[in-house]
């Protein structure tokens, strides 16, 4: 068994490092997004081995999903030439092979020094005060309870971006696709029930087990991408919603600001929260942060401000 | 078994430092910097399996770092995408 | 056991989609090796929870299911568009 | 109970490894990319299929089991619709389907230079 798994990661490894060096290397700009993707999905069988579930669900949907469709997208945007990256002067090698080596012994040593820490980190603490946290798995405890405020800030980030986004100009109008094509309503109709329903499962899972607001919102926010592209989502453009849009995308950093004062009120520290109250609290959290972070998603995919 | 997941972590971030400081294309720039992303995403939780158990914290960490990665990839695109189509206007108008 | 060593075979049977991956000649032809890695991470995934006994991998797999969906759509609306036909680029439909 | 159905489950899961070889063959060795679409399709969601259909033979539960089966459907639609979708791009961007007799010479020496 031993033996069969470190052939399984052997050519993981094999197949990552090729998958990189193509997506960095490759003069064709298409192959390099499209080695990209791909590396996206071995990645996520490379979180499987690693046994970090939450982080294989995340970067399945994440990932090998938004991100491709946002490079996608960009690419039909982007002058088919250019791209191909000047070659190497004969001057530059030895300062190329010198930054590569540089490169990888810092990171190496970082790697030498990371294994010289303490183990097992900080896994009993988090044992020890999960029983409190409202939930029962550790990685949505850390994520909501423990460590809110980096989920908050995240958040927030992810907020910025689209401001930044969306201030760049008016919504980019697509180009018309080749030919008509019938399919992709129907592809959207067959698969939409499954787009809402398979987020309301990862988040009624992620209290006990991998699962949760980030997977369960770049699903939904997937969803609403090929919603998108099947020219469904009318309303994003229209100016009466625009107040609505901008409340919803908003609604996650706001409730989460909300749950945080009122820790700040109810027991003296932001962001605490009450053990009575710390698994439903957690809940309403991760809804609007679901929800939230499905509509920033389809925001940016939009390329700039609607509705203008 | 975690030491194959750390060279690889090293070797991916080795490859896409150089790719970042080479490519004269802003596609190619955030591909580079969406696989340094997962390299340093593979070198924490790497650390994180021990054989005493599994610390959540490191992977609560990269799953908000997956989220911060896909915000940069989206507001970069953007601005790549509309600096080309103001290029594009400018080309066409005069 | 036997789920695991199937699961290594599919790993390997991927090669063959890097190598269509790398040789093309169309984008066409790389979206279809990139659906053909979802399929196989897919089997892979399968075949590991049934092999490990954890079946929180098939939540995995169907996320990566839905989201090759997603992937094609992107391509045929948004990346192989006229635009890419117009400005001379029968070079992206048939390169090489 | 369902005991009796677990070298059924092995026998499905082998075959549907043997679809799967058969289809990447197939990618390989088809000479463009109608032909190419037909291997992974129709070969490889029929390999998936049997694998799926292998496993949920054993899944210890019924819910396990049309789990599988879900995934398998998914790809089903996910994947014939996608097929479509780029045979038709493809055909409206101008890339012609190959219709030459087999065996003729230049055959071996054209493919994939258009």
């Amino acid at each position: 068994m031993s033996a069969l798994a470190l052939a399984f990661d052997l050519l993981l490894v094999a197949a990552l490092l090729w998958l990189a060096w193509q997506a960095l290397f490759d003069a064709h700009r298409f192959s390099a997004v499209a080695h990209f993707m791909v590396f996206g999905l071995v990645m996520s069988l490379a979180w499987v081995r690693l046994d970090a579930l939450d982080i294989a669900l995340a970067e399945a949907a994440i990932g090998a999903g938004v991100t491709g469709a946002l490079l996608l997208a960009a690419l039909g945007r982007l002058p088919a030439k250019a791209g191909h990256a000047p070659a190497w002067r004969r001057a530059q090698r030895p300062l190329v092979w010198a930054a590569v080596a540089t490169v990888v012994s810092a990171t190496l040593a970082l790697a030498w020094v990371a294994w010289q820490l303490p183990r097992p980190g900080l896994a009993g603490p988090v044992a020890e005060v999960l029983p409190h946290s409202g939930v029962d798995h550790a990685v949505t405890a850390v994520l909501l309870n423990l460590r809110a405020w980096d989920t908050l800030l995240e958040i927030t980030v992810m907020l910025a971006a689209v401001c930044l986004v969306w201030s760049l100009g008016p919504a980019l109008s697509p180009y018309a696709p080749a030919t008509a094509l019938p399919g992709l309503p129907a592809l959207t109709r067959l698969l939409h029930p499954l787009f809402v329903l398979v987020p309301a499962y990862l988040l009624w899972r992620g209290s006990h087990a991998p699962g949760g607001a980030f997977p369960a919102g770049a699903v939904l926010g997937a969803g609403g991408v090929l919603m998108v592209l099947a020219g469904a989502v009318h309303w994003v453009h229209d100016a009466r919603r625009q107040p609505l849009l901008r409340l919803l995308l908003a609604a996650g950093v706001l409730l989460f600001l909300a749950v945080g004062l009122a820790g700040l009120g109810l027991a003296g520290t932001f962001l605490a929260l009450p053990d009575a109250l710390a698994g439903p609290l957690i809940l309403a959290v991760e809804v609007a942060a679901a929800l939230s972070i499905a509509l920033m998603l389809m925001a940016f995919y939009l390329y700039g401000e609607p509705g203008r | 078994m975690s030491a194959l997941y750390l060279l690889l972590a090293a070797a991916l971030a080795g490859m896409a430092l150089v790719g970042l400081f080479r490519a004269a294309d802003l596609l190619r720039r955030v591909l580079a910097l969406n696989v340094l992303a997962s390299a340093i995403f593979l070198l924490l939780v790497a650390l994180a399996r021990t054989t005493e158990g599994i610390d959540p914290l490191p992977h609560a960490m990269v799953l908000t770092g997956i989220v911060v990665a896909v915000s940069t990839t989206a507001a970069v695109l953007a601005l790549t995408v509309q600096a080309q189509e103001r290029r594009r206007h400018r080309e066409e108008e005069p | 056991m036997f789920h695991a060593a199937i699961a290594a075979l599919l790993l390997l049977n991927l090669g063959v989609a890097l190598w269509r991956l790398r040789r093309g000649p169309t984008s066409a032809d790389r979206m279809l090796a990139a659906e053909l890695v979802s399929a196989s991470a897919i089997a892979v995934l399968l075949l590991l929870a049934a092999g490990l006994a954890q079946p929180a991998l098939v939540d995995v797999a169907l996320l990566v299911a839905l989201l090759a969906a997603v992937a094609t759509a992107n391509f045929v609306t948004r990346t192989w568009t006229l635009l890419h036909e117009e400005s001379g680029s029968r070079e992206e439909a048939g390169r090489d | 109970m369902t005991e009796w159905l677990h070298p059924l489950g092995y026998a499905l899961i082998a075959a549907g490894t043997g679809f799967f070889v058969a289809g990447n063959l197939g990618l390989i060795r088809f000479p463009d990319l109608y032909a190419r679409l037909h291997a992974l399709t129709k070969a490889d969601n029929l390999g998936l299929g049997l694998i799926c259909l292998g496993l949920a033979c054993q899944a210890p539960s019924l819910a396990a089991a049309a789990k599988f089966l879900l995934v398998w459907a998914l790809m089903l639609v996910a994947s014939s619709i996608g097929a479509t979708l780029i045979a038709s791009t493809a055909l409206a961007c101008g890339l012609r389907p190959r219709q030459q007799r087999p065996g003729s010479m230049e055959d071996d020496e054209r493919e994939d230079t258009p």
